[in-house]
């Protein structure tokens, strides 16, 4: 096995561990954060695939943008339900 | 006990789903069909250098329109579930974090200038420009710098459409020559840097909207 | 076995992972979280598979640019209806009685 | 040069985006003169494709399968001008329903716009890709609509909408995914000849993946449990744009891939479909019966109607009776259903009630809704000379001539059913009202519009052998 193979397992691996644990852990900021881990780990994945046009997009609109909405969310959320306790 | 069986039930109909899924993959022939070589041997009258970019805005360029489409509707989705007139003033944020976004920010614009241009020969393009664009104005708003959003005047209504409207409008100027989007070889490359022109800023503000408009209300008790 | 193969086998695994996680999770925020790995996951099919004999394939790849920009404003406007239902009902999740 | 193909799509795409433009709440006279030119071009392809057959329209110029082709037949043909048909006067009706210029109408008229061009451009389209962006600009302007009214409600229902339409894109996606992987081509025109039923595992996996992921955004039983809130809580026009149009979309999708493309792999999944079908008249039907709302009513009516739709598939044959019946229930069941919701908010309005037992009274009050409403049953209940008639009776033709009794004595079943909740309304309106309820006048081009689509799903009947010859024209 060569070892740009074994890197492309070894990466596919991680966006299995990743997501998993985006969609088990039990405290909602973990899993967003999680989930950008996640987003970062398919920009390497795009890059591997040969299309760089995807990997910028997803760095930047998939992890980036995506990401950024979902703390902004899970953050609004929180000061919510704390100022009403 | 339920519970466990349910997962268990669960657990193995997924497993056997994935499992068909990969194993349906492994055993697939060549295809028939093999659009690469198409998308070659068309380069030259496309417009553009990048095959990515000759696909996204000329080969498939009508499923870009609508795409634009598809997010401007989400951003009017948006603005429609809001329910505030008028945004909060933005929260003042430290000052060497505004010191940094006040630096950061034209450079991004600068980047995001970049990448339009490249797209036509190397990877890049309106969509990941605009991304930047859009990135900054996230940056300027967190560093209560730009506020939020409420309802768009008029200026920022016309900034936002404007992208997808130079698409329609030249969309629709080339049926009278014989189809939607069939640009003149010898303009293709002007037309689509117009268009990812207007893309690029308008996409920015999209997605800037799409997080301006959603974190106005963050962390307010009205 | 391509690196294209490996790259569509996880995404048709994440797929089957999203989908699970939109069926079975209530809180809203982590449904949007599962139907953005199960997009993830069909994009990556859509690209792995095409490219398993290795070899770029711009058609797919322009396919899932237009895809990643639908998802996420599909995500916006999910967590818009999500924080919206949020402030008018302090609710997390949907609940099974404002069906009628 | 004006090719009506590339207008029909084009034309509300600019609308909408003048509507945007315009601002928030503005934009109904465009969108009714727009909507009137549209149905001329939608006429205008009709006549083409009787005339000259079915034909395509190059996007860019390419050609498929390197670029995006439009196709038009006699089958998308005929769901274009049922299409511009009903959205016309809904509009008419919409723009007096939110002259109180409501929260929901702020976004209306370019969400309309933009649901329009993607339900146009979703007929059109002949390459599965372009049709997973058409899916999505239709289900995201579909939520946006139900969401506009911003009620804890409407947005519950909202979201329940989108996640079951964004499965449903996401699976169907995937299917792409596969074909592509497969075939190398997503382009309807190049895969039909390649797909036989020697297909290999992927292509059948990729077909159900599309059927299933298309079932949940047709709302068909059991995958029908997203419907009844949103249809049921948005506004009144809206309902009736969505329940008269966009859940036929996506079963016009499942019915043009199984006839097109994947006909040697979809016989198998026909009897099931016929069955799901069948409960759904049941379990609608039911619920129907049950509920106190009355615009609940409406809706799980439309949750059983759905399921005259799915008989199709197991009597699906070269003499194309079921393709008829099929297509003539998508329309009449449209229409009397834009009739109905129509004819329900205009009720609504005058009674300031949503129950059943509000309606008591308005026999008297608005007898012109009233008789709408009643229309619009008619069709629903499948009698003679109503558009539900003929589908139902091409359905029970269809059913005797391949000898498959049982879907006999389900659409039977079906039009009793549809009888008892339609009179548990009219009974309900005869009654008379308490003294001292309240009553508000109502706009009458709300009660005409109502009336005129309910008097067109009525005579549809006696136009069935014009609209089936345009059905043959271009298949």
């Amino acid at each position: 096995m060569s070892t740009s193979l074994a890197f492309d397992l070894l990466l596919a691996a991680a966006l299995l561990w990743s997501a998993w644990r985006t969609l088990a852990t039990p405290d909602i900021f973990r899993a967003a954060i999680l989930f950008i881990v996640f987003g970062l780990l398919l920009t390497l994945a795009w890059a591997r695939l040969a299309a760089p046009d995807i990997a910028l997009a997803e760095a930047a609109i998939g992890a980036g943008l995506t990401g950024a909405l979902l703390l902004d969310a899970v953050g609004a959320l929180r000061a919510r339900r704390d100022s009403a306790l | 006990m339920i519970p466990l069986l349910k997962r268990a039930a669960v657990i193995l109909a997924a497993a056997s789903f994935a499992g068909a899924l990969v194993f349906a993959m492994l055993d697939l022939p060549a295809p028939g069909v093999h659009l690469p070589a198409a998308v070659e041997a068309n380069m030259a009258a496309s417009g553009v250098a990048h095959p990515v970019t000759a696909v996204l805005l000329n080969f498939r360029g009508y499923d870009t329109l609508l795409e634009v489409g598809v997010l401007l509707l989400a951003l009017l989705g948006v603005l429609a579930v809001g329910a505030r007139a008028t945004p909060p003033a933005p929260a003042p944020g430290e000052p060497v974090k505004r010191m940094f976004a006040r630096l950061a920010a034209p450079l991004m614009v600068l980047v995001a200038v970049y990448l339009l241009w490249a797209g036509a020969i190397q990877p890049g393009g309106a969509f990941q420009a605009g991304a930047v664009l859009g990135a900054a104005a996230v940056l300027l708003h967190l560093t209560g710098i730009l506020p939020g959003w409420g309802a768009p005047g008029l200026r920022l209504r016309a900034g936002l459409a404007a992208g997808f409207l130079i698409f329609l409008v030249v969309a629709g100027a080339l049926l009278a020559q014989g189809a939607v989007l069939a640009y003149p070889p010898a303009q293709a490359g002007r037309l689509i840097l117009l268009i990812e022109a207007g893309l690029t800023v308008s996409l920015g503000l999209i997605l800037a909207g799409l997080f301006l408009a959603l974190s106005r209300d963050s962390g307010d008790e009205a | 076995m391509s690196g294209g193969m490996i790259f569509a086998g996880a995404g048709a695994v994440l797929f089957t992972m999203g989908l699970v996680g939109v069926v079975l999770i209530g809180p809203l925020l982590r449904r949007i979280l599962a139907f953005n790995v199960m997009g993830s996951g069909a994009f990556l099919v859509l690209v792995g598979l095409a490219q398993r004999d290795g070899g770029a394939d711009p058609v797919p790849q322009a396919m899932v640019l237009t895809g990643i920009v639908v998802a996420v404003a599909s995500t916006a406007l999910a967590l818009a209806l999500a924080r919206r239902l949020h402030r008018l009902t302090g609710r997390t999740t949907l609940s099974a009685t404002d069906d009628d | 040069m004006t090719d009506p193909i590339a207008w029909l799509i084009l034309l509300p795409l600019f609308w909408a985006t003048a509507a945007f433009l315009l601002g928030p709440g503005r934009g109904a006279r465009l969108a009714i003169a727009a909507l009137l030119a549209q149905c001329g071009l939608a006429l205008q392809l009709a006549a083409d494709v009787i005339d000259g057959g079915a034909r395509t329209h190059a996007v860019g110029g390419w050609g498929a399968p390197l670029g995006i082709d439009l196709a038009v037949g006699g089958l998308s043909a005929l769901m274009l001008v049922l299409t511009q048909a009903i959205a016309l006067p809904l509009a008419v009706y919409a723009r007096a329903y939110f002259a109180d210029g409501a929260p929901a109408v702020r976004y209306f008229w370019t969400l309309t716009g933009f649901l329009l061009a993607g339900l146009n451009a979703l007929f059109l389209a002949a390459d599965l890709f372009n049709l997973y962006v058409t899916l999505e600009l239709v289900g995201l302007a579909a939520v946006g609509l139900v969401a506009a009214g911003g009620s804890a409600r409407q947005v519950a229902a909202a979201l329940r909408y989108l996640f079951a339409a964004l499965v449903g894109s996401v699976m169907y996606l995937l299917g792409v995914a596969l074909i592509y992987g497969a075939h190398g081509t997503v382009s309807l025109q190049t895969l039909a000849p390649l797909v036989d039923a020697r297909a290999p595992a992927a292509v059948w996996i990729a077909c159900g993946l599309m059927l299933a992921g298309l079932m949940l955004k047709t709302a068909i039983f059991p995958f029908h449990y997203w419907l009844p809130p949103a249809h049921g809580g948005a506004p009144a026009p809206v309902s009736a744009l969505l329940s008269a149009l966009v859940v036929k979309a996506s079963f016009y999708l499942i019915l043009r891939l199984s006839l097109e493309v994947f006909a040697p792999l979809a016989a198998t999944a026909a009897t099931a479909l016929g069955l799901l079908g069948a409960a759904a008249i049941a379990w609608g039907s039911w619920q129907a019966l049950r509920t106190v709302h009355i615009k609940m009513l409406v809706a799980w009516s439309t949750v059983a109607q759905l399921g005259y739709l799915f008989l199709v598939f197991p009597l699906l044959a070269p003499d194309g009776l079921a393709l008829q019946a099929g297509v003539m229930q998508a329309i009449a069941h449209g229409l009397a259903k834009a009739a109905m919701f129509a004819a329900v908010g205009v009720l609504m309005l005058a009674t300031g009630r949503d129950t059943l037992e509000g309606l008591a009274g308005v026999a008297g009050r608005m007898p012109l809704t009233l008789f709408a409403f009643g229309l619009a049953g008619v069709t629903l209940m499948g009698l003679p000379p109503s558009g539900g008639f003929l589908a139902k009776w091409l359905l029970i033709e269809a059913a005797l001539t391949h000898g498959q009794w049982g879907w006999v004595a389900v659409v039977i079943a079906g039009g009793l059913l549809a009888a008892a909740y339609v009179f548990r309304v009219l009974r309900q309106a005869f009654l008379l009202a308490p003294a001292d309820s309240p009553f508000h006048p109502v706009p009458r081009s709300m009660e005409w519009t109502a009336f005129v689509l309910a008097t067109a799903s009525m005579l549809l009947g006696l136009q069935g052998v014009e609209l089936m010859s345009l059905l043959a024209a271009g298949s």
